[in-house]
């Protein structure tokens, strides 16, 4: 049953996909985007767990000695928290270039910027 | 340099100048017999034997001539002095050291490019007149002579093969004996490809549309006269005999007197006068295609079969 | 020694600290940025110091004070290190570049640059996957926001494009890791590398994700629209960084994941940077914007360099020096180009001309392309060599010849570019100079010299740079202020020194050779002083052409041999330039020698078979299956300088269209250097048998041909250069005809043909070249009657052509004797034909070449014109002496080199020397003889005639009997115009540019395959994305198949 | 349409890769060699409670670094990008009904709470879940209320551009520091590791994560503002 | 005078300016001299003797007597058996037969071909038409006197005179030039002035220089 996790994680991605491949308005473009990222984010944390274990946080319910057995693997917790950020970064980028076309173009159509072809 | 002085045989010359004495009267008289002979055939009288001694002498009596610079002197000089070396080049009598003349300098190959030295010397002289019709016809003859030059050099180097030498001397011995051992016989393909380029290169009607009187008067010696026309007429006596006395060598056994050379000289040259009295002029165009289309794959027959 | 962990804090720290200045400050904060990439620079240089000469082995940095696994651990070695002083350096340029840009936007731009460069060297030390990722996308952001830097609105279309690939590359990364992490239970490289992750359990498909990612990165073909869009819209500086820092670190961590992926992964790799590398190239044939064309150029070489990657297997320790090479060329020369392009004001191609207001940016520019192309001495040209050698060792020769086409398509298009700065003229205000801009672009011009020297230095084969003939060259380059007379003095002097200096060393067969080269070029160089300016350009070319000459004939290993060859073609590419309207032929020219150089070069490649240093005596010895294609492939190369037909459509118009002085030099000694080289061949490699045909056999046939072919086309000629030229094709056909005869008078006929003809046509390319100038055209018809006007010129042209046309007094018959002797023994016949023909055609030529010029009607415009100029007729006459010497005297040159060929041919058929005359088995010929009574003949007749014509009246141009009518005008009566009319009806079908129209073909091929496959690209941010998952797709299907 | 499908075509392929990574994916028993090392030493060696921290912080401190230039770069460029003078005016003229009676005292109750509740997440990063970022989250979204209240509210940038590049110069001189007195780049073991479960144990943990809350909170809220300020209508 | 004659300035290819006047640049301007015969007695006796034997006629017919000329070559009346012969070129013929009636425009031509023949050279008057008009005599563009204009050595009287009175006259001009009196190149050389003075007056456009070599 653990593995439905990553599936969402996956159908997530996919969806993200198709939704910032076929989308014109570039806003939509980065909604759909995050929805990738957090697709992916889900992946990342989904990897990490084992069946009946807890957080990785040694506390009174779970003492130095027996961490080894009871919890979880901490790695991929720690990478999610940087992927999150990093998507953000990105994230606020295209935000950014959002704001610049609609400066400059008028318009949040993607494909009206083509002039660089060929 | 001074040892080859020492031993050079001083007395080749006055031979040399002695043979070059016998063919200029023999070419003289054995044009004007073959001009009678074509007269003959268009049922006139045709001209005196003698008569192109009266024209020699004619020229060189006229008191005034022209000059258009120093390219024009050079070009009957050139053309005379191709074809006297031509004929000095080859020996005319097998067997006698009088008649070989300066055959020891150079062999086959130099009688084959020799050729060219008259006739660009005279392509040059002819040029320098300015004439359009002169530089038209010099055009016409080097353009033919490409093409008639081709069958020759075959048949020349089929011969060279056939005897593995490039010393007429050695060829005209090779065929020493006999008749049929005459390369006419033991290699008649090279022979028949040298004999349809011999036509080419004696300026008779079919191929003569260098010379062509009506359509552009005379080509290249338009502009010559009085003495420049003598030294030509000369070598137009001299030079068909020197190219035939090649021929002879190579390909009918060479002469070993006198009489037979002059025999052997006129019926090859009667060969060229019945071929030119019947047939029409050529354009060269088409003297160029019938060469390489009949004469060359002869040649290369020769070549290959040798 | 500094830890390189300061690199990154002093990147950090500064940015943060510039975060504390105020808005308003501008030189502080510049200040701070130019210091803190010093520092990082300086740290990264140390470290390399300590490798290169100290030899310390690579250092393992950990962080958080544990183990690598459990931290991140960075490595510096060797690579590392100068990668790092790469990315580092050009950093610190673009940010001196950057100037005005950098203080328009404020400090905010220079974190951002600072963020950009200390990332970078993250991605090139860290040996962890997810802190490669982090550096990596670091990369991006820094990226996205330094390309709104750009003064072009476009680049905003571009950014956009990039962070939606981006965008997508990020997740299939991090799918990627976080698989292979699960699959190998580590994140740290090395790790992952001994964990074997094709054997694990899901790991394959893990790795394939994180590889394809990487790889998308480095922009591969189908994928790579958007890394177009950045180079073409960015600021110039960003671009600089952005192809040669990005480029180098992106291509370093793909080769850290290769160590991942083992040697599985290497020809997907392999096969991804070979599509890039050839569909990029011919992608940039049709482009016109400078900057995406740099850009094409830069795919190009990265997808090159990820070849090479694959390729790790093969080339061993090796690798690193050619990785390194490929690498180093293409960051330095893109960045300079970029820095360049920064100074040009419009974006067009054509207007690069502004550069020639600027000297100094035309030889910069022209390093750089050479250090791009890869020619000698740069490190691009050792790099290829060893990998040709490599990938022939390994039998992996379709790859050697996809790497061959794809460099010579590049060479074709950056040379097109230089010929457009050297031809094309330019706007007034072309060029937006700025001294800092120019002094960035200028210190890459001394770093790309730097590197040559220490390539050179680091190759086994001796360093180019010791050479002292090119040095001798280079030397012309800080001299060419000085006068041109001065320069050619030293020229001469050098020449003729070098050849006094080697005499001794020379055997006979090198000694006329080099006769012919060196003391032939002073002698041609003589013509060269009636110039009174300066010719920049002119010296450092041809002294680059004579030292590869020079280089050529004492050349004892491949390598010397190839490095020559590849100087003598440059420098005689940049002297045909020089003629006004000489840019297509001079490419043409180029591309066809570059394309037999790398013939040669997979020829050497393959007969080495993995030997390190190559003799060019060991040729004789290749294995049986691999000897045939080597001659095939040295002939054709060697064969495409002598211009036999099939590859001859470049002479006519290179040899016609250079200067005066400069078709002798080409015709009369440039030609021979193709000829030496069949030389060569022939005397190692012998006669050779490919699928039973004599290779020798279809040589003859060749040489024949291209006799006949060369004869035939000069006959029909307006121009009288293009006549002469289409002569120099004929004769090389001769030469090449005998040479192919493989008998011992054979090659003695090739041997006098190399003598012959470099006399006779220097002698009348420099009359024809003298007489253009003073009549101001080429065309034969519109000159004419200038033999009283211009008579020494007259002497050296009918000399030439007596000599040329091998009537008997003068050396060409000579040649023709020996011919006639030499076809006595050999074995073929029918190949004689043509070559009989060919030999009266040349009369035609010859005839008309004099008779149009000098005799015949002499027109109104040319009645007043002087002699041609004094330094152009000595080298005549000295010449017209030369042909005398050499026509009475033959054994001069020839006795030596006739015996030092006996040991070739087992002593049959040479020539005996007793007294004046020279015998062979079959006929004899005494030059003196026939000489002296030709002489004696010609001059009594001449004599004669002047005795009897004293009394002739001399007479003007129309005292000519015209019918009885008055001639026109000198134009209508002079008979010069489509003069063998007749000759074209009957053999004008054999002239018909068959070869011509097939080059044409292949080029329109490829053109407009460029041009309709480009259309690919169509602009569209979101079509770039699917193009990108489409390239994953495919290359999933492609590779993983049924993989686990 | 033609291009919906080929998307469409093309993502059926990257799902059939996923599938392919899917099936191929077993769970893992018991703890790889790297989530086991790390389960056993971060007790004893950093003394830190919570161990995703502490591989955040120290263990793969280089990233956490990473992250915080992204976040920096980030602002900086967004900084860079709106800074243009001439809208910032514009924005400011421009009358704006006043925001809601709920919100004005909601807002104006809460937003202490916030902050203090970001204070707390972040300076016990070690001990409980969260950290450094999550709090600076919380401390943003504080921000972010505010604005919401009184979208003409102006934050002096200079304050936020000093908290954010001394947090950051921070940071960088602990890993500095680690470098020279302790095992390496960004090593905790600086400052005394205390005992275990204490506020201040964990060496350098707190003080770098709390550092990096603020960092974090100044550059969202620098963020904000800066979209906010440019915001026309 | 026509446009190609006229004095003119060209632009030479180095840039200068030269002026070129096509009459005295492209032709020579000498006049005839008169050439004594040079050798002693018994070679120009000779030379007379070939001279005779070998003329060389130029083909230019004019007027109606060319048709006379065929015949010659034919076997009836056969020439060549008297080493007469037909030279397309003026340059080596020695024997100017004019053949009929000379208009102005053909006298020009005649004039210029005349001039262009070499050393002794001798004219051919054939039929009335040259001797004094003939039935033209009252024409206004026909020369009336062939003598006026050209050195006449004999004149073929008739009204075309047939093939057998041609070889007659040519019997004739034989044993003047044997006799040494053929001397009309000399004639023409000693009273040029009058001889061109004559032909200008007739010819109007006059555009060659004075002797055509």
């Amino acid at each position: 049953m653990d593995w439905i996790a990553m599936a969402t994680g996956f159908i997530l991605i996919l969806m993200g996909l198709y939704g910032a491949l076929t989308e014109r308005n570039i806003l939509r473009i980065i909604v759909s985007f995050t929805v990738a990222n957090t697709g992916v984010n889900l992946v990342l944390v989904a990897v990490g767990y084992m069946h009946g274990r807890t957080a990785p946080i040694l506390d009174k319910t779970v003492p130095v000695a027996e961490a080894v057995a009871r919890i979880i693997d901490p790695v991929p917790q720690a990478l999610v928290l940087t992927a999150i950020v990093i998507g953000l970064g990105v994230t606020a980028m295209m935000l950014t270039y959002a704001y610049k076309l609609y400066e400059e173009k008028g318009t949040l159509d993607v494909s009206k910027c083509r002039d660089l072809k060929w | 340099m001074m040892e080859a002085l020492v031993e050079f045989n001083w007395m080749r010359i006055p031979w040399a100048l002695l043979t070059v004495f016998i063919v200029f009267n023999y070419g003289f008289l054995m044009t004007a017999l073959i001009q009678k002979i074509a007269a003959r055939v268009g049922r006139r009288h045709g001209i005196p034997i003698w008569q192109n001694y009266i024209d020699l002498i004619k020229n060189y009596a006229l008191r005034t001539s022209i000059t258009h610079g120093v390219m024009f002197y050079l070009g009957p000089v050139f053309r005379l002095s191709g074809g006297v070396g031509l004929l000095l080049f080859v020996p005319t009598i097998y067997g006698s050291d009088m008649f070989s003349n300066f055959s020891f300098a150079g062999d086959l190959i130099l009688a084959l490019y020799f050729v060219f030295f008259g006739t660009l010397g005279m392509a040059l002289g002819a040029a320098e007149s300015g004439h359009p019709y002169s530089a038209i016809g010099i055009t016409r003859g080097l353009s033919q002579m490409t093409a008639a030059e081709l069958p020759f050099a075959l048949a020349v180097f089929a011969v060279a093969l056939q005897y593995q030498t490039l010393s007429i001397t050695d060829i005209v011995a090779a065929q020493q004996g006999g008749v049929l051992n005459w390369t006419l016989f033991t290699n008649p393909f090279a022979v028949a490809a040298a004999m349809m380029s011999f036509l080419g290169s004696m300026m008779r009607p079919p191929f003569d549309v260098v010379l062509a009187p009506q359509e552009i008067p005379i080509g290249p010696p338009t502009e010559y006269h009085s003495s420049f026309l003598a030294m030509m007429q000369t070598n137009r006596a001299l030079f068909p005999i020197a190219k035939i006395v090649v021929y002879m060598n190579l390909f009918f056994g060479g002469a070993a007197s006198w009489p037979v050379l002059f025999l052997k000289v006129f019926l090859i040259y009667m060969v060229s006068a019945f071929v030119g009295v019947v047939f029409p002029r050529f354009r060269v165009e088409q003297s160029i295609r019938w060469f390489l289309i009949w004469a060359v794959p002869l040649g290369i027959l020769a070549v290959v079969l040798v | 020694m500094v830890s390189p962990m300061y690199i990154i804090a002093a990147g950090l720290g500064g940015a943060f600290l510039l975060g504390l200045l105020p808005n308003k400050w501008r030189t502080i904060p510049y200040a701070i940025t130019l210091a803190i990439l010093g520092i990082m620079a300086w740290i990264a240089g140390s470290w390399l110091y300590a490798f290169a000469v100290q030899g310390a082995a690579s250092v393992e940095i950990f962080t958080a004070g544990t183990q690598p696994p459990f931290a991140i651990n960075f490595r510096v070695g060797l690579a590392e290190a100068s990668l790092a002083l790469l990315t580092t350096l050009v950093g610190l340029h673009s940010a001196l570049y950057m100037k005005d840009t950098l203080f328009k936007q404020g400090r905010q731009a220079m974190a951002v640059l600072l963020i950009f460069i200390m990332a970078l060297c993250g991605v090139i030390f860290t040996r962890d996957v997810f802190n490669l990722f982090v550096f990596m996308e670091l990369v991006v952001i820094a990226t996205a926001g330094l390309v709104l830097l750009s003064a072009d609105r476009r680049a905003l279309g571009a950014g956009i494009k990039y962070l939606i690939v981006s965008q997508l590359v990020s997740i299939l990364l991090l799918v990627g890791i976080i698989f292979l992490y699960h699959a190998t239970g580590t994140l740290n490289i090395d790790d992952m590398a001994a964990a074997q992750v094709n054997l694990l359990q899901g790991g394959a498909m893990a790795f394939f994700l994180l590889f394809v990612a990487v790889l998308a990165e480095l922009k591969p073909f189908p994928a790579n629209g958007w890394g177009l869009d950045i180079y073409e819209s960015a600021h110039p500086a960003f671009s600089a960084i952005f192809s040669t820092a990005t480029g180098g670190a992106t291509i370093y961590a793909a080769d850290k994941m290769l160590q991942i992926g083992g040697a599985e992964w290497l020809p997907a790799a392999t096969a991804i940077g070979i599509v890039t590398f050839v569909a990029a190239n011919i992608f940039a044939l049709v482009q016109n914007n400078d900057r995406r064309l740099l850009g094409y150029s830069s795919v190009a070489q990265i997808g090159l360099l990820l070849t090479v990657a694959g390729q790790r297997d093969i080339l061993g320790d090796a690798y690193y020096y050619v990785a390194g090479g490929i690498l180093l060329a293409h960051a330095v020369s893109k960045a300079g180009l970029f820095w360049l392009s920064g100074l040009v004001a419009q974006r067009e191609l054509t207007d690069w001309a502004a550069l020639r207001s600027q000297p100094v940016l035309v030889f910069a520019f022209a390093t750089f392309l050479a250090l791009l192309v890869g020619l000698p001495p740069f490190p691009g040209f050792y790099a290829k060599w060893d990998l040709a050698h490599h990938l022939a060792a390994e039998g992996r020769l379709w790859l050697l010849g996809l790497i061959l086409f794809g460099a010579l398509v590049e060479a074709a298009y950056l040379f097109r570019w230089f010929g457009y700065v050297i031809k094309r003229e330019a706007r007034e205000n072309g060029l937006a100079w700025q001294s800092v801009k120019a002094d960035v672009a200028f210190s890459a011009v001394i770093v790309a010299w730097l590197l040559a020297y220490l390539w050179g230095h680091l190759s086994g084969h001796g360093n180019l740079l010791h050479a002292v003939p090119l040095l001798f060259a280079l030397l012309f380059l800080p001299l060419d202020w000085l006068p041109a007379k001065l320069k050619n003095v030293l020229a001469i002097s050098g020449l003729l020194y070098w050849f006094y200096l080697n005499y001794p060393s020379y055997d006979p067969l090198q000694l006329i050779f080099a006769a012919v080269m060196l003391p032939g070029g002073a002698l041609i160089l003589l013509a060269s002083f009636q110039t009174q300016k300066r010719r920049v350009g002119f010296y450092p070319a041809a002294m680059l052409m004579f030292a590869g000459l020079a280089m050529l004939i004492v050349a004892k290993s491949s390598f010397d041999f190839f490095a020559a060859w590849e100087l003598l073609t440059v420098g005689s590419y940049f002297l045909i330039l020089r003629g006004k309207h000489s840019e297509p032929h001079a490419l043409s020219y180029l591309v066809f020698s570059l394309g037999g150089a790398f013939l040669i070069l997979a020829g050497f490649a393959i007969a080495a078979q993995g030997a390190p240093d190559f003799k060019l005596a060991a040729l004789a010895q290749v294995a049986q299956p691999y000897a045939p294609w080597v001659f095939a492939m040295l002939a054709i190369g060697f064969m495409t300088k002598t211009a036999a037909v099939g590859v001859h459509i470049w002479l006519p118009g290179a040899h016609a269209e250079a200067e005066t002085d400069v078709s002798p030099m080409v015709s009369g000694i440039l030609l021979k250097a193709g000829l030496f080289g069949l030389f060569m061949l022939l005397i190692t490699m012998g006669k050779q048998q490919l699928y039973g045909v004599e290779l020798t056999y279809v040589m003859l046939w060749i040489g024949a041909i291209s006799a006949l072919i060369g004869n035939l086309m000069a006959i029909f000629q307006e121009d009288a250069k293009r006549l002469l030229a289409y002569s120099s094709i004929g004769q090389m056909g001769y030469a090449v005809f005998g040479l192919a005869l493989m008998n011992h008078l054979g090659w003695l006929m090739a041997l006098m043909f190399v003598i012959n003809h470099y006399i006779y046509k220097s002698m009348l390319f420099l009359s024809v070249g003298g007489i253009a100038k003073r009549t101001g055209t080429r065309l034969m018809y519109r000159m004419g009657g200038l033999i009283t006007l211009m008579p020494l010129s007259f002497i050296a042209v009918m000399i030439g052509i007596i000599a040329m046309s091998g009537v008997p007094p003068l050396s060409g018959f000579g040649g023709r004797w020996i011919f006639y002797n030499a076809i006595m023994t050999a074995e073929y016949r029918l190949p004689m034909v043509i070559v009989f023909l060919a030999g009266p055609i040349a009369f035609l030529y010859l005839f008309r070449l004099i008779h149009t010029i000098f005799l015949g009607q002499l027109k109104d415009e040319m009645r007043k014109i002087k002699e041609a100029p004094f330094w152009i007729v000595l080298p005549q006459m000295i010449f017209v002496v030369a042909l005398m010497v050499f026509a009475l005297v033959p054994g001069l040159a020839l006795r030596k080199v006739d015996l030092y060929m006996t040991q070739f041919f087992a002593g049959n058929g040479h020539l005996n020397w007793e007294g004046l005359t020279i015998s062979s088995d079959f006929g004899y010929w005494n030059p003196v003889a026939i000489m002296v009574i030709i002489g004696v003949i010609f001059m009594t007749l001449f004599l004669w005639l002047l005795f009897v014509n004293r009394k002739a009246q001399p007479v003007k141009q129309f005292n000519i009997v015209f019918s009885g009518e008055r001639p026109f005008r000198p134009e209508t009566t002079h008979f010069a115009w489509n003069f063998f009319a007749p000759y074209r009806k009957a053999l004008g079908f054999l002239t018909q540019p068959l070869v011509t129209i097939f080059w044409e073909t292949v080029s329109e091929l490829l053109h407009s395959a460029a041009d309709i496959l480009r259309r690919f690209y169509t602009g569209n941010g979101q079509t770039y994305a699917i193009h990108l998952l489409g390239f994953v797709i495919i290359v999933y299907m492609l590779w993983m198949g049924g993989k686990p | 349409m033609i291009r919906n499908f080929a998307v469409f075509l093309l993502l059926l392929g990257l799902g059939a890769i996923f599938l392919h990574l899917l099936d191929g994916y077993v769970p893992a028993s018991e703890l790889n060699q790297t989530a086991r090392y790390y389960a056993e030493h971060t007790a004893q060696d950093l003394g830190a409670a919570n161990i995703v921290t502490a591989i955040i912080v120290t263990y793969r401190g280089l990233d956490t670094l990473g992250e915080v230039t992204v976040l920096f770069l980030a602002s900086t460029i967004i900084g860079m990008v709106l800074a243009q003078g001439s809208k910032r005016q514009r924005a400011l003229q421009r009358k704006l009904p006043a925001s809601g009676e709920l919100l004005t005292t909601g807002s104006r109750l809460l937003v202490p709470l916030i902050l203090l509740f970001g204070a707390y997440v972040f300076v016990n990063g070690h001990l409980t879940p969260g950290g450094g970022f999550q709090g600076g989250a919380i401390i943003a979204s504080a921000a972010l209320l505010v604005l919401l209240t009184d979208p003409l509210k102006r934050f002096s940038h200079k304050l936020i551009a000093l908290v954010e590049s001394i947090s950051g110069l921070v940071f960088v001189g602990v890993g500095v520091l680690g470098m020279l007195l302790a095992g390496g780049f960004l090593d905790n073991r600086i400052l005394p590791t205390g005992e275990f479960g204490a506020l201040f144990s964990a060496g350098a943990i707190p003080l770098i994560y709390s550092f990096v809350g603020l960092k974090v909170g100044a550059e969202f809220t620098s963020m904000l503002t800066n979209l906010a300020e440019t915001e026309k209508s | 005078m026509k446009e190609e004659l006229l004095k003119r300035i060209v632009k030479t290819p180095d840039g200068q300016e030269i002026e070129v006047d096509p009459l005295l640049d492209y032709y020579c301007q000498e006049g005839p001299t008169v050439q004594p015969p040079a050798y002693t007695a018994i070679i120009e006796k000779l030379f007379n003797w070939a001279r005779s034997e070998s003329l060389w006629i130029l083909g230019f017919g004019t007027g109606c007597g060319a048709i006379e000329m065929r015949p010659l070559m034919t076997p009836r009346f056969d020439a060549y058996r008297y080493g007469i012969q037909w030279r397309p070129t003026p340059r080596q013929s020695n024997l100017f037969v004019i053949s009929g009636y000379l208009s102005t425009k053909t006298l020009k031509r005649v004039i210029r071909s005349y001039e262009q023949m070499q050393g002794p050279k001798y004219v051919v008057g054939l039929g009335s038409c040259t001797i004094n008009g003939g039935m033209y005599w009252d024409s206004y563009n026909t020369i009336k006197r062939l003598d006026d204009y050209l050195p006449v050595d004999v004149y073929i009287a008739g009204c075309m005179p047939r093939p057998e009175a041609l070889l007659a006259g040519f019997e004739e001009l034989k044993k003047i030039i044997r006799a040494g009196k053929a001397e009309g190149a000399n004639l023409y050389a000693k009273n040029f002035e009058w001889y061109k003075a004559n032909q200008k007056s007739v010819i109007h456009d006059w555009d060659m220089p004075d002797y055509n070599w």
